[in-house]
């Protein structure tokens, strides 16, 4: 069993031009998709289309982009219960993402789970997930999987900073350790769980130094630079691949938006908002893209307007897909009907 | 009388018997500030301060085993699980722990705590957040398990627990919350193991209990207007259950019907028509019938969780099929 | 036909299915050399080595979840939890995770595994080691839950398990491991959802599973001299659970006694009571009567564990008491 | 909040004599009355009087006793299936429980418990508990009552290297360090778990480590030598009451003895236990007071005979008392009897 040490990692700055320009446009992107997606869904919502409650993930773009583009297409992912965002950047199909927001029978999960319960199976979507913590057992035992298949494959789990602290995050690193399994431990920190801040939920400065209990490295990144995610979800997976071995990376973030649609947000000041949204992750790349001479406004214009074209397609896809046939209630419970 | 909502009744009695006792803490997540996922104990923070309410990480295991800690070691927690469906993080604390730990030690200790979490579907609440789990927590020994329908019990029942020596696992249904009734001014208890007739009738019991006992109450009102008249039953506790008040009902009426939302495969409807079926055999003139939800996750689209979970039309069929003595449902 | 033990059954199944199919590895804590706590797959890890015979910390959550996992992207995991008491660490993972994902991702994954635990009372297993949760289990849709009585079936519904495509909740009773009963030679299945006459009667039905078949039959023997000649079901399977061949027998004898170890309050028995009274309620001569533990936590002392968990006697007494038309127990 | 930060500290060597000479033999007699009951407890296994499975803690005598000394009559403890030596080191009379692990009425748990179910509420025993974890959470309840109640009181948590990978420990360790509990957790890492090597099962080099994800001293003891136990857990104990800081012990001792009794023991040699063995924690301190000529021959064989008489009186207690009444099965499920 190779015993690869824990080191501390912290974020690191890479130049914009060091990386192929088509991949970074491509970054941006995708973050611009999964920030109109979002911005469509609490429209959505607020006009009563959607059914159950959302948890958007503006402001956590970065993350999901950064990793899922440092993945192969046959990786695996889970998730837990904010997760538009790691849905559309693994590859799903837009318009059944947000047809299952709309509980549709075209949905990705066909209505049946809405927005905490979407699965992609050609995507390697494992799930994201209603219940906080669910999401690194279940990737653990992927992992598991793609090493015990002899498979090229990572599977990678993300987590909230409020999901560190479930006793399931402690024994599935630790299994992933002691079996040498090439799984990456994304905990997207956004520094709130519901109302309840990380630095009174958490008994720990930085949650990457968690990695230390399992001899596993703690990679702390910017999870509002796409760029330093992306290093890192390279390198972690490289690891995972090559020596077999787990990764804990903290992407620290931050929630622009309330916990899900209706928060009344007193547990932060509008002003604390304000100030960390000069940070925005989508701003900040397309600045340095600029700066890079990277891209032009009309580049930035079209880029927009692909994105509006095919958010609006997926809503207006979702708005005319029929509900679910009553009659398949039952269906899938088990693998023949039964009850 | 006043009228208040189930949410404020069971509030009120948080307050007044942290007032009392101050031994009483609550713990829950997000519960100082915004008094829990459903505010249902919006105020408690504010007034108690952060040492009396205590937020908590996500830590289901850790929250039920504090809690039975500090019950073993002379407090009385309230633990608030958020969602019903998050005891399964904790089963081991509930099962193993809790409900053994007075008699496993010979009666040396006492684990007097309450555990509230909101049970049941609401609107498009899906697979793992519309759970009701208290078919298990009957079926293990040791603990108290309540479920009231009305704004009145859910204040008296809650007392009484907290007055109380055993751990009560508190269900608190989710589209109870906003519902209003009339609630005594003053101090008072409802004790537990009393069922309650909320309606008399003559042709027919309908037992129930939480949301469904609202809606067996419509039921019966739509039954009315076909002639048939049922009486209705609300069990209120779990554990204990009054099965003998649904036998006199049933002595009189000679037919049953059981409503619950938890699942009928395995749910308490079955206890309760295997304990009616002993007990008041040969008054029955038709078969027993059980209502409560088919047997599949809960959906999110409401299209479907429709077709899962039972309402008014399921427990009026139930009660139609009874009086034909063909079972239909 | 050769004779060999239930635990020895179980064990040529896990041999011969991972001879069968690569995909299908075993996790458990203490199994690669000891081959589990009570040595049920002992020489499997010797056979087939620590990769597909996985050692694993004390960590249930994760053991089940790892499972899940495994399953849905191309395993079969049989994950070894040792004591069924052990599933409360893990009941997230088992309610909420795999019982669900098929359902709640529309069809899209399967989870085909096996978790198998020791269930039941042995002597002196005390309160944290002899639960009975089939229950439970049965209260959640998308799991099957299986409880055979045999060596026979053991190994057949353990292969019908490693070749389906779902969920299987594998309860081993203790008692069950070293008794002895012929096994067929060669490869076969046993079906799920059909019980089995396991003896032949006309004036009374016992319904059973797990150690209260062995018991039942005892009973049954007792019974005989008395001139009450039982019939004995073998139910096998919970879920699919097999009602038709109880009402079948039920219409013959007009008389049915139900017996589990679990707690008989919020118990299977309720369940099919409930069903038996609904499907063939003009049959029955006499009230159901059920047999199963009394409710309190199991005690250590076998003195007192004799009064909560029934044996041979409390089934004879139940029959008796049918026989006479009045309940007694 | 105070944020008492992490550190990893190693075993330390205390001259015997720089302690209380009484101490000290008190120390000595109390580990020679758990050995003595241990191999009595085996002896009466063996003969078919106990019922049930025990744990023999035989080569843990130093943990139970260095902590329990430098614990106070009112501080709490938990501990998990191996425990008989917690529950004598913390005060029980051994009368009762000895009777206990025959299932005797005069059992510490009336019978109902048997050796995984002791408790007693005058000593402030929480109970030892058949299942691994459970003792982590139940402590850290107990250490939130005190700090609730402003008691000069803690409470200490005893378990071993296998339920150091429970989720439980994770939580438990975290809520103590968010909350300020006056906790203490002692690992007893005897280095296996049944038959599984903590080199295997735990993906860190010391348990003690793990103190760093929750700002926790990770204090390292000679769980062989009593003295090095005592200093730390007063020092814990002080930390405790002072700051209202938990600590993380983590004792490194070995079992003598199978996991329970008939454990083939086929994972580890013959050899490798007999080595183990010359640094027995009894023999150890009895040589460094007889080093120190604290201990003359006399008096140990005084301090034996003592010990034989007080163990004998119990197996003969335990022995010749009734078995519980079968007409009180049903008692205590509920404060009144309710089924
Ligand atoms: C086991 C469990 N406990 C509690 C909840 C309720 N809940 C849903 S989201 C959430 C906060 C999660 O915080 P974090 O993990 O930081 O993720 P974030 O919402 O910040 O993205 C809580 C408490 C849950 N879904 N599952
Ligand atoms: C939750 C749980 N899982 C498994 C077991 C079975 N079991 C009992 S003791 C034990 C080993 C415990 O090892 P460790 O914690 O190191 O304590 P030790 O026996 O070495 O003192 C196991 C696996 C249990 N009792 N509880
Ligand atoms: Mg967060
Ligand atoms: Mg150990």
């Amino acid at each position: 069993m190779s015993k690869a040490n824990y080191y501390l990692q912290t974020p690191r700055k890479h130049e914009v031009t060091s990386f192929d320009r088509e991949l970074v446009l491509g970054f941006l992107k995708e973050m611009v998709r999964i920030r109109e997606f979002e911005s469509r869904a609490e429209e959505q919502t607020l006009a009563g289309n959607v059914v159950g409650g959302i948890h958007l993930a503006i402001g956590h773009e970065a993350v999901a982009v950064g990793v899922m583009q440092a993945l192969r297409r046959e990786d695996y992912v889970t998730g837990p219960h904010r997760g538009h965002h790691l849905v559309l950047a693994k590859g799903s199909d837009m318009k059944n993402v947000m047809a299952e927001l709309l509980g549709k029978a075209t949905g990705i999960s066909g209505g049946r789970g809405g927005s905490m319960h979407m699965a992609d199976a050609e995507t390697g979507l494992l799930g994201v997930n209603g219940i906080v913590g669910a999401s690194i057992v279940i990737a653990t035992g992927a992992a598991f999987s793609a090493k015990y298949l002899g498979q090229d494959r990572v599977a990678v789990a993300f987590f909230g900073d409020g999901g560190s602290n479930k006793g399931q995050f402690h024994e599935s690193l630790n299994m992933a350790s002691i079996l040498d399994l090439p799984a990456i431990y994304v905990c997207e920190n956004n520094e709130f769980a519901v109302e309840t801040a990380v630095s009174y939920s958490t008994g720990v400065d930085n949650i990457a130094e968690r990695g230390s209990s399992y001899r596993m490295p703690g990679i702390i990144v910017d999870g509002l630079d796409v760029l330093d995610v992306y290093v890192a979800a390279k390198e972690a997976r490289q690891r995972a691949v090559q020596d077999s071995r787990p990764t804990l990376i903290e992407a620290k973030t931050y929630r622009f938006k309330g916990h899900s649609i209706g928060d009344k947000e007193d547990y932060r000041t509008k002003e604390e908002v304000q100030e960390r949204m000069k940070s925005d992750p989508i701003f900040k790349l397309k600045h340095r893209l600029e700066e890079a001479g990277w891209l032009s406004e009309q580049q930035w214009n079209e880029l927009k307007s692909e994105v509006d074209r095919e958010v609006e397609t997926a809503v207006q896809f979702a708005l005319n897909s029929p509900l679910p046939s009553a009659a398949t209630a039952l269906h899938h419970v088990y693998a023949k009907e039964m009850f | 009388m006043r009228e208040i909502t189930f949410a404020s009744a069971f509030a009120e009695a948080v307050h007044e018997e942290m007032d009392r006792d101050p031994t009483i803490f609550v713990l829950g997540t997000d519960i100082r500030i915004r008094g829990g996922h459903f505010g249902q104990l919006k105020d408690i923070g504010q007034t108690f301060g952060p040492k009396r309410v205590v937020d908590s990480p996500i830590s289901e295991a850790a929250m039920v085993g504090l809690s039975l800690g500090a019950a073993m070691t002379g407090l009385r927690p309230i633990c608030d699980l958020n969602f019903e469906d998050f005891y399964l993080g904790a089963m081991d604390e509930v099962v193993n722990q809790i409900a053994k730990v007075r008699y496993k030690f010979n009666g040396q200790f006492k684990c007097p705590l309450v555990i509230r979490a909101s049970s049941g579907a609401a609107r498009a609440t899906g697979p793992q957040h519309s759970q009701m789990l208290e078919a298990w927590f009957a079926h293990v020994p040791g603990l108290i398990v309540v479920a009231p329908s009305t704004a009145e019990d859910a204040k008296g029942m809650l007392k009484t627990a907290l007055r109380g020596e055993d751990p009560v696992i508190f269900s608190f249904h989710k589209m109870l919350g906003n519902m209003k009734g009339p609630v005594p001014d003053g101090d008072y208890t409802t004790p537990f193991g009393q069922a309650n007739i909320v309606k008399p009738g003559t042709d027919v019991t309908i037992a129930a209990y939480s949301i469904m006992v609202p809606k067996s109450l419509q039921a019966a009102r739509e039954l009315e207007k076909e002639g048939i008249s049922a009486e209705v039953v609300d069990l209120r506790t779990i554990v204990p259950l009054d099965v003998n008040t649904v036998a006199e009902s049933v002595k009189k009426t000679k037919r049953l019907v059981i409503a619950h939302e938890a699942y009928k495969f395995g749910g308490m409807g079955a206890e309760i028509a295997a304990q009616i079926g002993e007990a008041v055999f040969d008054y029955l003139d038709a078969p027993i019938v059980r209502v409560g939800s088919k047997h599949a996750a809960i959906p999110v689209s409401p299209v479907l969780q429709e077709q899962i979970t039972p309402g008014k039309a399921e427990v009026v069929a139930a009660v139609q099929s009874v009086m034909e003595g063909v079972v239909r449902v």
